[in-house]
């Protein structure tokens, strides 16, 4: 299994997009490209799992290592464990669904689908590799692609929200150059496998984590510096939005958990503000959201509050919190990508987003109020979606630190399940129920390519809600090497 | 006859230097200017040639420089007249402060 | 003896014969001036052959002319950057009366680099220096009718007399306290006395005002918009690049006893050059202005990675050199062949460029995220490494500050993007007819911007070759 | 113990047939899916019967003690190795009962609805809800693992929510809808964090181990929790008491009630089946099912009881002022619901000290049966008046007598007039408060007259009181003379039979704390007072609502202030209106939205525009005048030359 694949096909998609003519050939390459990425997702699982219950002991399958730049000891070191490899088959799903969703989109579709490509394809190069620079190199990939898709194709004020995501993200992804430089020059090596079997001092990392680790959370939304999410997502076009919820944002939490792990001295010494900036996110977004009159904005801000949770079980620096953190990672993906292409339903039809103009939708577009309601309930944690599992194992995670501080942060974020039922029953109640506006009784329903992406994501969340022993089955065993790791440390203290 | 000391000759070359470049600093007409940088120009040859005579009279390195300096600065002067000329064709004046659209 | 003179004197030879060759086409009866165009770029062509042939170290007249690898390689980038320019004033100087002119202060002043960068000697260095500069002076004023053209020139002129009589006091004042004018030996007597930094600073001041670096930097901007693009391309990618590698050459070969004194200066001057390049940048109108602020912050970039003084710094410049070719002359191709047939320089007159030449648009796109150092452009890598060469250091404040000014000059070539491709406007530049070799140019441009970065073997060659303190 | 497992099909049934109806129902399967609901109901009911009779008669019994058997067992999510949670199948005494309530209540409103909800437009969606709600119901109660009982908590909340809000373009019900599942939301909070509590220090989520570990008081388990304690209550106690929180939501108790008299916007069956008889009891059975735990923490069940007997008081006051009859009815559940949840807290474990928790199980199971009867009752009445409200209903005991009948069953039941049902389990209820704790006998016994009394103003004010004046006005497709379908009237026969008869069931032998059989016997001396009063309560409601007279407004007067507050339901709407409109939205929800817009976000743009000022600020430096640059040149020369020269030397 050669991981390289990953990134290949996404590139051959994107090159045979620029040779192709009018709409149709494109959106069909597209999909072709997004499918066969979704099948080569799903067949690394099969052998991924293959090998595992073959006894493979490896932390990383599939390893190759090449040398990239010789002189600067840059390598193209790539494999997968099972967070990288639960992350892969978020992204090939959420794909495939973009690229129906927008299936119709008929204004500049050649660069428009160039560019989701190539933003996908950042994201995969991001997860398969082992190698920082590598790394590195695949997060930026994956930045400007949004700027152009929010600047050119999206709505509102989009090139000022375009320019601040642009302009955010890649001072994010300055600190995290400044991080990666430090521990490069501490270990003479951007390779992760090397870095933590040698380990780094811990003054670097007491210096240098904070650089990394709030670089990426940038990327994750975390409080302060999440004030590109509402703008972006709510100004993007619906794929777009589903992308940058459902993929970069994770490319965020990954970087984050990879720090974490690689510098565990640090990031327990820090723990602390981990903690209390993520339960600030968890709390403030769920309440900011509660006050949105915009879908888009309800959602972008509901996103800062559910990724808070991800950072919170990065922080709390146990096994269950982290698998609660992992979980939430790829339910928030499917859910928030699902949320958006609702709401991109609906906007396509009734031409707004406002709830107080929406009402009584169910009446019209029973499908899409439905797939409407079921992305709330997901994201209001219900048992039986991919939300509950999440949440509740990163409850769980967090519980086990007996600090009565982080007992009360947990006491919070478990608060904001509340709130976020008031906001997303207040949206529904809106928007999907009640009486419905003459001129929205007549729009119809949803087609058959937004009716597949729908209920392809809609069978991701209820795979992880109905049967989470499997995505446990895949993660907990990587989650534990990490867990090792930081658990020497914190058993020295 | 006693010989002027290094000091008082590089004393000398100094002031032409800052005199040469008050003048660039205050004058302004551009002919004026490139004869304060000439001016600026011979103080370094009255460097190279002092140094070489007091510190290093075995061999001939300074001579030459200036030798070469003068020669450039000719060229220099040339081509620095020629836009000039060239100038006042577009500003009708050669003064310094008519030529300064692009700013900012 | 003879033939070593041949052989190491090969490329000033060439391009000694081709200045000459023009010279005769002069006095001949006039040729159209599309076929004294091809005959130079096959000139250049030719030459940048040259330098791929017997790479053998050596020196010639005891020692005042030295070549080596290092030092071709240094010069057929140089000359590759000439052939692209040249490529890309096709359409300027299709119907210009005077071209042979043009070419030959464009050559001289590219011989007078030659002997700069591979001058063994003071001396052979200032006459370098000069020759490459007041050519420079008189191709700046080649618009002879424009307001500006002239202007520009007058300041060019004028300041680069003023400095290069600092930059020769300095000399004198080295020969003063040392009494040789050899680099081998001079550096046995560099010994960080007061006069000695004294002259070292003056001499230094002079670099930094070619390469216009803060607060050296005032004249760029001016000549850069007064002067026709194709000098401007010059100016602000083949003089600075010839500068730079010979203060490398210099700092770490001449100036190795006062590494610390001169790492200190790279490093002020670097954070200086970065942060006020990119303020002026912020506010820029006109395209040629706008990349002159843009050229100072890169090479405040620069000056961090040269502060290393290690063989990944010297790697790392000329890499980005190499980059920085490809990627700002991508650049000033779209926009010398827009005014070559429009006559417009502003970016307001970008808006909705993309509507109506796309490729246009995508090419500078590529040059100004490669500038910008966005991957998978080259110039990601080549920034990323500057910045790690800068780090080895240890000195991490430097690497911040450039980091977040990283991000503010983000905003200004993002902001060419935004106009190309969202803002809207009535009256949009037509679409242009671009001529076949200046696609071929931006082709090579873009071609290599992609390519140099992923390719990893261009920057292990320029690794192996290149030499550190 | 496999030979339970057919059990695992109870639940089963429902959910495939929310599946089935869910995905295919609104567009092919509408004609028949009332049918397929009912019958895969059927099956379940008798399937659960089944196992009744097999638990409680067969082999449920192992030398005297009723054991607690685990059906089924299979890890769903591991959070640790020894933590997680179990999809289980727990068989004792309470779940089978539970099952037993919940499918025959539910297959009653099921078939009920047939008539009642006929024609609707969403007729086939309307039964995949109610199929949904009942499968999560039977998984909350056969849930071996208290994060199992958790997620049903939880699934049963949303249905109620879906049904709730079936009427989706009704905005009330869309508000009543909201409230009930935010009100549930906040309550299951406490339960999430209780079970937090307990979970970590009990050091597993099976119910079973918890009581293990948690009543043998020198486990280590049972120490640490004691030992360790915050605010002065014990970990123990805050966990019991936060569990119970989430129970008082679910089962309406004071304060958290407020959802359950809006809920009966949702259409009467639902109310009946989800808001009377099952739902609403989930809190007591939550409390039964971790009861020994309870048993050990002498405050929590301290809490338990008066927040019990309080909720029953509150309840019957305001019952007897309101005029929508549903809501009359939903606050007497309430009352009920508190009379349940009394007896737990005075009741010991085990023993003859247990009667408490057997009394409270035995009135939940009598009271499901009357309730819901109550409730189709009124469905029917409101089915053929198209009003919930007494003015304007009266005489309807000629247009129908069947109805009347049910009707009043019902009500002698739930005024503990014996023979009926309710009779036994209150005196169960009675004795057992007597016994225990004088202060609540008195409540009990106060509330059971209240109780009668406004059953009774129902009673009269529909069936009596003015005369016919409903001309059965045709509406869409229903019969329109008498009270509709067979299938309407079906229902309540039978529910008035088990109304009749459930109380002669031998509940002491089979529903104990402990599993042991219970002696009891009814006191007739006893049982004289409650039995008096209710008598006398009836009496007065028959003169004031019989037939109309001036009587009840004289009384109405006489209270004055206080009636308009009982009216008023005490205002305790109004407070949390209060809270969340003009405290919680203005004072946490602007703010945040402000700071985050203007604060936050304002300082990035601050950050960009500063650096613009910045630039447009030096922009002089560049001043166009070559001699100035020369001037600057120099300048930056002699900074450099003194910095290096004289400073860093």
């Amino acid at each position: 299994m050669n991981l390289t694949l990953l990134i290949l096909i996404p590139l051959l998609t994107a090159l045979l997009i620029l040779l192709a003519k009018g709409l149709q050939q494109i959106r069909t390459i597209g999909l072709t490209g997004a499918l066969a990425q979704l099948g080569l997702a799903g067949w690394t699982l099969k052998l991924y799992l293959d090998q595992k219950a073959a006894g493979n002991k490896a932390t990383y399958l599939f390893e190759s290592n090449q040398s990239w730049f010789k002189a600067l000891h840059i390598n193209y070191h790539i494999g997968i464990d099972g967070i990288a490899l639960a992350m892969i088959l978020l992204t090939s799903v959420i794909v495939v669904a973009g690229i129906l969703v927008s299936w119709t989109m008929d204004k500049l579709s050649k660069e428009y689908f160039f560019l989701l490509v190539l933003l996908s394809m950042g994201a995969y190069g991001f997860f398969i590799s082992l190698d920082l620079f590598t790394l590195f190199f695949f997060l930026e990939v994956a930045v400007i692609p949004k700027f152009l898709l929010i600047g050119i194709w999206g709505s509102g004020d989009k090139t000022k929200s375009a320019m601040k995501l642009a302009l955010m993200l890649m001072a994010g992804s300055a600190l995290v150059m400044v991080g990666l430089f430090g521990v490069y020059y501490n270990t003479n090596t951007f390779d992760i496998v090397q870095i933590s079997q040698q380990g780094i001092p811990v003054g670097v990392q007491k210096f240098f984590f904070p650089f990394a680790f709030l670089g990426f959370g940038v990327f994750a939304a975390l409080f302060p510096f999440h004030t590109w999410v509402p703008d972006g997502h709510a100004s993007a076009p619906t794929a777009a939005s589903m992308f940058l919820a459902g993929i970069s944002m994770k490319l965020g939490g990954y970087g984050c958990l990879r720090i974490a792990a690689l510098m565990p001295e640090a990031a327990h010494a820090y723990s602390w503000i981990i903690i209390l900036l993520a339960t600030i996110a968890i709390i403030y977004g769920a309440f900011a959201t509660m006050m949105q009159t915009d879908l888009k904005y309800i959602n972008a801000y509901s996103s800062i509050s559910h990724c808070g949770f991800v950072i919170l079980g990065i922080g709390m620096l146990n096994k269950t919190s982290m698998n609660g953190a992992v979980i939430q990672m790829v339910s928030h993906g499917l859910m928030t990508a699902l949320f958006f292409a609702a709401i991109g339903m609906i906007y396509s039809r009734t031409h707004t987003r406002m709830v107080a103009q929406l009402g009584g939708l169910l009446k019209a577009m029973p499908f899409i109020s439905t797939v409407f309601v079921i992305a709330g309930l997901c994201s209001l944690g219900l048992p039986g979606f991919s939300g509950f599992v999440a949440e509740m194992t990163v409850f769980m995670g967090s519980w086990q630190n007996p600090e009565a501080a982080y007992r009360l942060a947990t006491i919070l974020s478990g608060a904001s399940i509340v709130v976020t039922a008031v906001y997303i029953l207040r949206a529904t109640g809106r928007a999907i129920m009640g009486p419905i506006s003459e001129e929205h009784a007549l729009l119809g329903d949803a087609s058959w390519n937004e009716k597949l992406a729908a209920i392809l994501l809609i069978t991701g969340i209820l795979i992880i809600g109905l049967a989470p022993f499997l995505i446990n089955h895949l993660i907990m065993p990587s989650t534990d090497v990490i867990m090792l790791q930081i658990e020497k440390i914190t058993a020295l203290k | 006859m006693q010989e002027i000391p290094l000091t008082q000759i590089l004393f000398v070359s100094t002031a032409l230097f800052f005199i040469g470049m008050y003048g660039l600093f205050t004058r302004r007409n551009l002919i004026t200017l490139l004869m304060s940088i000439e001016l600026m120009l011979n103080s370094v040859n009255i460097n190279f040639v002092a140094f070489n005579k007091y510190l290093f009279p075995d061999n001939l390195d300074g001579l030459f420089f200036t030798l070469f300096i003068i020669t450039i600065a000719a060229a220099e002067a040339a081509v620095a007249i020629a836009i000039i000329i060239n100038l006042y064709r577009s500003h009708n004046s050669i003064d310094v402060d008519d030529a300064t659209e692009m700013k900012y | 003896m003879i033939e070593n003179l041949f052989i190491h004197l090969r490329q000033e030879l060439a391009l000694t014969l081709l200045i000459f060759l023009l010279l005769f086409i002069k006095l001949g009866k006039d040729r159209s001036n599309e076929s004294i165009m091809n005959l130079i770029n096959f000139g250049l062509l030719l030459n940048l052959g040259l330098g791929f042939c017997c790479h053998e170290a050596g020196d010639l007249f005891n020692g005042m002319f030295t070549t080596n690898t290092l030092i071709v390689f240094e010069k057929d980038l140089l000359n590759l950057g000439i052939l692209i320019i040249s490529m890309q004033s096709y359409a300027w100087l299709k119907n210009h009366k005077q071209v042979i002119e043009f070419y030959l202060l464009l050559l001289t002043s590219l011989l007078g680099m030659f002997f700069m960068i591979s001058s063994g000697n003071l001396l052979m260095f200032y006459l370098g220096l000069e020759m490459s500069t007041i050519p420079l002076a008189a191709a700046a004023n080649f618009d002879l009718t424009k307001r500006k053209s002239s202007e520009a020139a007058m300041k060019l002129i004028l300041s680069s007399a003023f400095s290069s009589s600092i930059l020769l006091l300095g000399i004198s004042f080295l020969y003063g306290s040392s009494g040789t004018l050899t680099f081998s030996i001079l550096s046995a007597h560099i010994n960080g006395n007061p006069l000695q930094l004294f002259a070292f600073i003056l001499f230094f001041s002079g670099f930094a005002f070619k390469i216009s670096a803060v607060p050296f930097h005032l004249w760029t901007a001016d000549v850069y918009e007064g002067s026709p693009v194709a000098v401007t391309s010059f100016l602000s990618v083949i003089s600075k690049g010839a500068v730079l590698f010979t203060l490398v050459n210099l700092l770490y070969k001449v100036f190795t006893p006062i590494a610390n004194t001169w790492y200190l200066l790279l490093v002020i001057l670097a954070a200086a050059t970065i942060l006020i390049g990119n303020l002026f940048a912020l506010r820029q109108d006109n395209f040629k202005r706008f990349l002159a602020f843009s050229s100072i912050a890169q090479v405040g970039f620069i000056l961090v990675g040269i502060s290393a003084s290690s063989q990944a710094g010297a790697a790392s410049l000329l890499y980005f050199i190499l980059i920085y070719i490809f990627s700002n002359l991508a650049a000033f191709g779209v926009v010398s062949t827009v005014s070559a047939l429009t006559g417009k320089e502003n970016i307001s007159d970008f808006k909705g460029f993309y509507k109506t030449n796309p490729i246009l648009s995508w090419v500078l796109t590529i040059a100004l995220f490669s500038l910008a150092g966005v991957p998978p452009t080259a110039g990601f890598f080549g920034k990323l490494f500057l910045m790690m060469a800068g780090a080895a250091k240890g000195n991490y404040g430097i690497i911040i500050f450039a980091a977040l000014n990283m991000v503010i000059s983000f905003y200004y070539y993002l902001r060419i993007v935004k106009a190309m491709f969202m803002d809207e406007n009535e009256s949009p530049i037509q679409q242009l007819a671009i001529p076949a070799i200046s696609k071929l140019a931006m082709f090579i441009c873009v071609a290599g911007i992609i390519v140099t970065g992923i390719a990893s073997v261009v920057y292990d060659y320029i690794y192996s070759i290149s030499i550190g303190l | 113990m496999s030979n339970y497992f057919y059990i695992l099909w109870i639940p089963l049934l429902p959910l495939a047939t929310f599946v089935i109806l869910g995905l295919f129902g609104r567009k092919y399967l509408s004609s028949i899916a009332g049918l397929l609901g009912t019958t895969s109901l059927l099956t379940a009911t008798i399937l659960s019967f089944v196992a009744a009779k097999q638990y409680f008669f067969i082999d449920g019994k192992v030398n005297g003690i009723y054991q607690k058997i685990i059906a089924l067992k299979y890890t769903w999510l591991e959070f640790s190795p020894n933590v997680s949670i179990d999809l289980g199948i727990v068989v004792d005494p309470i779940s089978v009962m539970m099952l037993v309530v919940v499918t025959s209540v539910s297959l009653m409103v099921h078939v009920f609805s047939l008539g009642y909800m006929k024609g609707e437009e969403r007729f086939a969606t309307y039964y995949a809800f109610l199929s949904l709600f009942t499968f999560s119901m039977l998984g909350l109660i056969l849930s071996a693992n208290i994060f199992q009982v958790y997620m049903f908590w939880e699934l049963v909340g949303v249905s109620s929510f879906l049904l709730i809000s079936y009427y989706f373009n009704k905005p009330s019900a869309v508000a009543a809808s909201k409230k009930a599942f935010i009100v549930t939301r906040f309550a299951d909070l406490g339960f999430l964090i209780g079970i937090l509590i307990l979970g970590f220090y009990g050091g597993t989520l099976d119910i079973g181990l918890l009581i293990e570990r948690f009543t043998s008081v020198h486990s280590t388990q049972f120490l640490s929790i004691t030992s360790a304690s915050f605010l002065g209550a014990s970990m123990l106690t805050w966990g019991l008491t936060l569990i119970f929180m989430g129970g008082a939501g679910k089962s309406a108790m004071f304060p958290l009630h407020i959802w359950l008299p809006d809920a009966m916007e949702g259409p009467t069956p639902v109310s009946a089946l989800i808001h009377a008889a099952t739902m609403v009891v989930a809190g007591v059975y939550l409390v039964a099912r971790m009861f020994p735990v309870f048993s050990m923490d002498e405050s929590a069940l301290a809490i338990v009881t008066y927040v019990g007997a309080a909720s029953a008081l509150f309840a019957a006051i305001i019952a007897c002022t309101q005029t929508d009859i549903k809501r009359v009815l939903a606050y007497s559940t309430m009352s009920q619901i508190g009379y349940m949840m009394f007896a737990l807290g005075i009741s010991k474990n085990g023993g003859e000290n247990g009667l408490g928790y057997m009394a409270s199980m035995f009135h939940l199971f009598t009271h499901a049966f009357f309730k819901s009867l109550l409730f189709l009752g009124a469905g029917s009445v409101i089915h053929m008046v198209h009003s919930n409200e007494m003015k304007d209903m009266g005489g309807l005991r000629k247009l129908m007598p069947i109805t009347h009948i049910a009707f009043l069953i019902a009500c002698l039941a739930i005024a503990g007039i014996p023979p009926f049902a309710g009779f036994f389990s209150k005196e169960e209820i009675l004795t057992a408060a007597f016994h225990e704790n004088k202060i609540i006998y008195g409540i009990a016994l106060f509330t059971a007259a209240l109780t009668s009394f406004y059953m009774f103003r129902l009673y009269f004010s529909i069936f009596w009181s003015k005369e016919a004046t409903i001309s059965s006005p045709a509406h869409d497709g229903h019969e329109s003379h008498g009270e509709g379908p067979w299938v309407m009237k079906l229902p309540l026969l039978i529910l008035a039979a088990c109304a009749v008869c459930v109380g002669f069931v031998p509940f002491s032998q089979l529903v104990t704390s402990d599993g042991a059989a219970l002696e009891t016997h009814i006191d007739l001396v006893f049982s004289i007072a409650p039995v008096i009063l209710s008598v006398l309560a009836i009496l007065l409601a028959a003169s004031f609502y019989k037939n109309q007279n001036g009587k009840s407004a004289k009384v109405t007067n006489a209270f004055g202030s206080f009636y308009t507050a009982a009216y008023k339901k005490f205002y305790v709407d109004e407070i949390y209106i209060f809270i969340t409109k003009k405290i919680v939205f203005p004072f946490i929800g602007q703010p945040i939205a402000w700071f985050d817009r203007n604060v936050v976000d304002g300082f990035m743009l601050l950050l960009a525009k500063t650096t613009a000022k910045v630039a447009e600020l030096i922009k002089g430096l560049q001043s166009g005048k070559v001699q100035n640059y020369a001037m600057y040149f120099f300048g930056g020369l002699v900074a450099l030359s003194i910095l290096f020269i004289y400073i860093w030397k």
